[in-house]
């Protein structure tokens, strides 16, 4: 029965992740300040790397983590600071 | 343009539909697994099954460098393609000169300076460690170097990308050590092969361990060691080859309209 | 019978436990610390609780705690050795991250100190 | 010869962490690890370290167990009571202030160890260094005193006589 | 009966999010003018696309035991393998979004220096502009 | 009796997480959201090695490590383009 009652929490766990990340995505793509974008996108990347842990699957961890984490919002953010930050408005 | 976003949003209503047809059986997964995954799980470290096995007990690895190794081959291809499409945009936006000056003033903090120099060496560590027993745990290849290539990236952050080029870590070299891994990756995958003509035996291309008709191939295990054939090497190349390729990348990207 | 190798591993055991609770309830408290100061430069300190007591002494705990699960066999030791590392990288790394932000928020100004008595490195930014 | 020794430095270091992740300690890891260590030493021999010598001194070792056992057990426990009394009171009883802190010691790897010591308790926080005036900008969250010299002797006191015993 | 029907549920609800994150990410790519935006979404698009991928080589708990990662730690006997493959996840998911993850890397890489480029000729990266500058 | 306080004490942080995420979507600065993201990922290290323990696989734990190291990148990219607004120099 403690068995059952382990896999409800680690599947409650995994759904909670998947509701966060989808906040996280939709601020992602409805921001205009485009560092927080970044940013939002780094959250929902650190997210998802929990729930491939929570997946079984350390292999993706270990490579989602460096090229999701650590290294495409760094790629990001140089052409950021090398173009414009603000996303012009819908209207204009 | 009203009607080509029309038009589009139907075409994704309808494209899921159809992947949710076809993925009816899957949308829970169930205690059981499919009959393909019971192979690759029984065979991929079985001494009891001496031409099934390739001696890796990490399914993953065997997969992606064994069992479907040939699609992994031009999966790299593509990778090297797309990183060469994009240097090859970037031609003429940057030129190394050889700098001389040494920025003490650019760069953050001396506190994360001074940090970044004791981890950098750990990070380097962790990377090879991942990607040389990516045959025995969780690991291989491509985690290794992607995990090497965060150390340049965060010198690059820390201190200045002059600095990286005063140290010698200039895109040539980089490129050598590419050109290096993916000569190796390439001459692993024909090794068995050549040695199968040099011995006038059947072999195949991107053969690993000893099968039923062709009886040659690497050793899966050297002094009681196991090293998996084909995949250390495969793994090792492909460690070089990542590594450097996005090292050489990241240090272009930052050059890139800093002519002086 | 009980020798003293039963003892230390008693003494081990529940150390750990006690450091795994008192990170449990440390990492609530800089949770809820984090929604209760309103400032980004009192949120740094709530971030040093959340690190400090709520992942390195845990890490430590878990580290002395797994020497003593038999059942885990002999790769008890890796998760040991993994725990403790992570604890001290993460001691190394964590102050010069934290630094690196609050200096970079306060030379682009971009958060006001608040509430404020003194601000010795730049006058403008306070209250 | 310092080169060859900063390499050594280096390469044991690598070679612990690589020993560590890895969790066993078979002839494939010693080899491979042993190889890992000599190539990132060679590489980062003249950026880790500047003197090597200090490294091998024993009597350094023994000040930085008896700092950590102290600075873990005591210094972190009070003020991380401190802090937690602050949050939980209804009232939350802030005064904070950014008061300068000046140090007295002279390598990278002392500055870092004060500085990086101050940050892991809670209560205050490093947020500038000025090396031409030595002294650090700290967030506090409770000042007391305004005044250099008294703040340093409130925050900054025993990490810096530990600090200089260890890495100067 | 109760249990394994909320275990259902919750894992649907993980389903339905990255559902949601899929059209979201869909709506992203289309949808936003501004280039960094598309790329930020494409990534998105990409990784819940592998998410996918491993949640269907998942398996259920079997009997409150968990399953584990396709990793064999034990010495190779007929016991500990079939014991293994009662278990273990599927690999095969695992392995073909390995090398989609670095060729996504690659492919961000190429798309930033190509939005660099976009900026010098153009000196915006708002897509309405470029198309307007243009025509 | 410690698989039971094990789980508990996971869904302690748990709690804290879905707390913290709170304030990393919505903080008023950039700083807010970055410190918070901090927290959450040194919460999610001590969750990850918890469950590895808890799963009794040790293999698991090989995670913790890169996750804490990256999110210190994360840290500098930011920290670097709030400061001098170009990462190259």
């Amino acid at each position: 029965m403690s068995g059952m009652l382990a896999e409800l929490i680690i599947y409650l766990i995994m759904a909670v992740l998947g509701i966060m990340s989808t906040i996280a995505v939709y601020l992602a793509i409805k921001e205009r300040d485009l560092v927080k974008a970044v940013v939002y996108s780094a959250l929902q990347s650190s997210f998802y790397a929990v729930l491939y842990y929570f997946l079984m699957a350390p292999d993706i961890v270990l490579v989602y983590l460096p090229v999701a984490v650590g290294l495409v919002p760094g790629v990001l953010l140089i052409l950021i600071s090398k173009t414009e930050r603000w996303e012009k408005n819908e209207a204009s | 343009m009203k009607l080509a976003e029309l038009t589009l949003l139907v075409t994704l209503i309808l494209s899921l539909a159809l992947m949710l047809t076809f993925a009816y059986n899957y949308l829970a997964p169930t205690p059981e697994v499919r009959n393909l995954a019971l192979f690759y799980l029984i065979t991929t470290y079985n001494p009891q099954l001496p031409y099934y096995t390739v001696n890796s007990p990490e399914a993953v690895t065997a997969i992606v460098w064994d069992y479907r190794g040939l699609d992994t081959l031009f999966e790299t291809a593509v990778f090297y393609l797309a990183l060469i499409a994009g240097l090859a945009l970037a031609r003429r936006l940057y030129r190394e000169n050889p700098v001389s000056f040494l920025s003490t003033n650019g760069g953050l903090s001396i506190i994360v300076k001074t940090v970044t120099k004791i981890t950098s060496p750990m990070i380097i560590a962790v990377g090879a460690s991942i990607g040389l027993h990516g045959h025995l745990t969780p690991g291989g290849g491509f985690q290794g170097g992607a995990t090497i290539a965060v150390a340049p990236m965060v010198i690059i952050i820390t201190f200045s990308v002059f600095y990286l080029l005063t140290r010698k870590v200039t895109t040539e070299k980089m490129l050598l050590i590419r050109s290096i891994g993916l000569i190796g990756i390439g001459l692993t995958a024909i090794s068995v092969f050549i040695i199968g003509l040099a011995a006038g035996r059947l072999a195949f291309v991107f053969q690993n361990m000893p099968k039923a008709n062709a009886p040659m191939g690497l050793p899966g295990q050297v002094n009681g060691v196991l090293i998996s054939g084909t995949l250390w090497f495969f793994n090792l190349f492909e460690m070089l080859a990542v590594a450097a390729g996005f090292t050489m990348a990241f240090a272009v990207l930052m050059l890139a309209g800093k002519e002086r | 019978m009980i020798s003293v190798l039963d003892i230390v591993e008693l003494i081990l055991k529940f150390v750990g436990l006690g450091l795994i609770i008192l990170g449990g309830f440390a990492s609530l408290i800089s949770a809820i610390g984090f929604h209760r100061f309103r400032n980004f430069y009192l949120r740094l300190h709530a971030t040093t609780i959340g690190t400090i007591w709520g992942c390195v002494y845990p890490l430590i705990g878990i580290s002395l705690l797994s020497i003593t699960l038999n059942d885990l066999g002999a790769s008890r030791w890796f998760i040991a050795g993994a725990s403790f590392i992570t604890a001290l990288i993460i001691l190394i790394l964590a102050p010069a991250g934290s630094h690196a932000i609050a200096r970079a928020i306060h030379k682009s100004k971009t958060a006001r100190v608040q509430p404020c008595i003194a601000d010795l490195l730049d006058k403008d930014l306070c209250g | 010869m310092t080169k060859i020794l900063n390499m050594f430095i280096v390469a044991c270091l690598t070679f612990m962490v690589y020993i560590i992740f890895t969790g066993s300690s078979s002839v494939y890891d010693l080899v491979t690890g042993f190889i890992v260590a000599l190539i990132v030493g060679a590489l980062f021999s003249n950026i880790t370290l500047s003197n090597a010598l200090k490294v091998l001194e024993p009597r350094r070792w023994y000040y930085l167990l008896r700092y950590a056992i102290r600075y873990f057990i005591i210094d972190e426990t009070l003020a991380h009571v401190d802090v937690i009394k602050r949050i939980l009171n209804p009232r939350m009883p802030v005064n904070p202030a950014i008061v300068k802190v000046p140090y007295n010691v002279e390598t990278d790897y002392a500055k870092t160890c004060i500085a990086c010591s101050i940050t892991n308790t809670p209560g205050t926080v490093v947020v500038e260094i000025d090396e031409n005036e030595k002294s650090f900008y700290i967030h506090w969250i409770d000042a007391k005193t305004l005044e250099p010299e008294k703040a340093r002797e409130y925050i900054s006191m025993v990490f810096e006589k530990y600090s200089r015993k260890i890495f100067d | 009966m109760a249990v394994d029907f909320a275990g259902t549920y919750l894992l649907l609800v993980l389903l339905s999010s990255l559902l949601v994150n899929f059209v979201l990410s869909i709506y992203g790519i289309f949808f936003k003018p501004h280039f960094t935006k598309k790329v930020i979404a494409l990534t998105i698009l990409s990784d819940t696309l592998n998410t996918f991928a491993i949640y269907i080589g998942y398996r259920r708990w079997l009997e409150g035991v968990n399953p584990r990662p396709p990793v064999l730690t034990t010495t190779p006997t007929w016991e500990s393998i079939t014991e293994f493959s009662r278990r273990a996840v599927d690999p095969l998911p695992q392995a073909l979004v390995l090398t989609a993850v670095v060729i996504g890397l690659a492919v961000t890489l190429f798309l930033v220096f190509l939005g660099y480029i976009l900026y010098m000729h153009y000196g915006t990266l708002d897509m309405r502009e470029i198309r307007r500058l243009k025509g | 009796m410690i698989w039971e306080i094990i789980l508990a004490i996971s869904i302690i942080y748990t709690i804290a997480i879905a707390l913290l995420t709170v304030i990393a979507l919505k903080g008023p600065t950039l700083g807010d959201q970055v410190l918070a993201i901090d927290t959450i990922t040194y919460a999610t290290v001590v969750l990850m090695v918890l469950f590895s323990v808890f799963f009794k696989e040790p293999i698991l734990t090989v995670v913790a490590i890169p996750l804490a190291l990256w999110i210190y990148a994360l840290d500098i990219y930011v920290a670097k383009y709030l400061e001098k607004g170009d990462l190259g120099a």
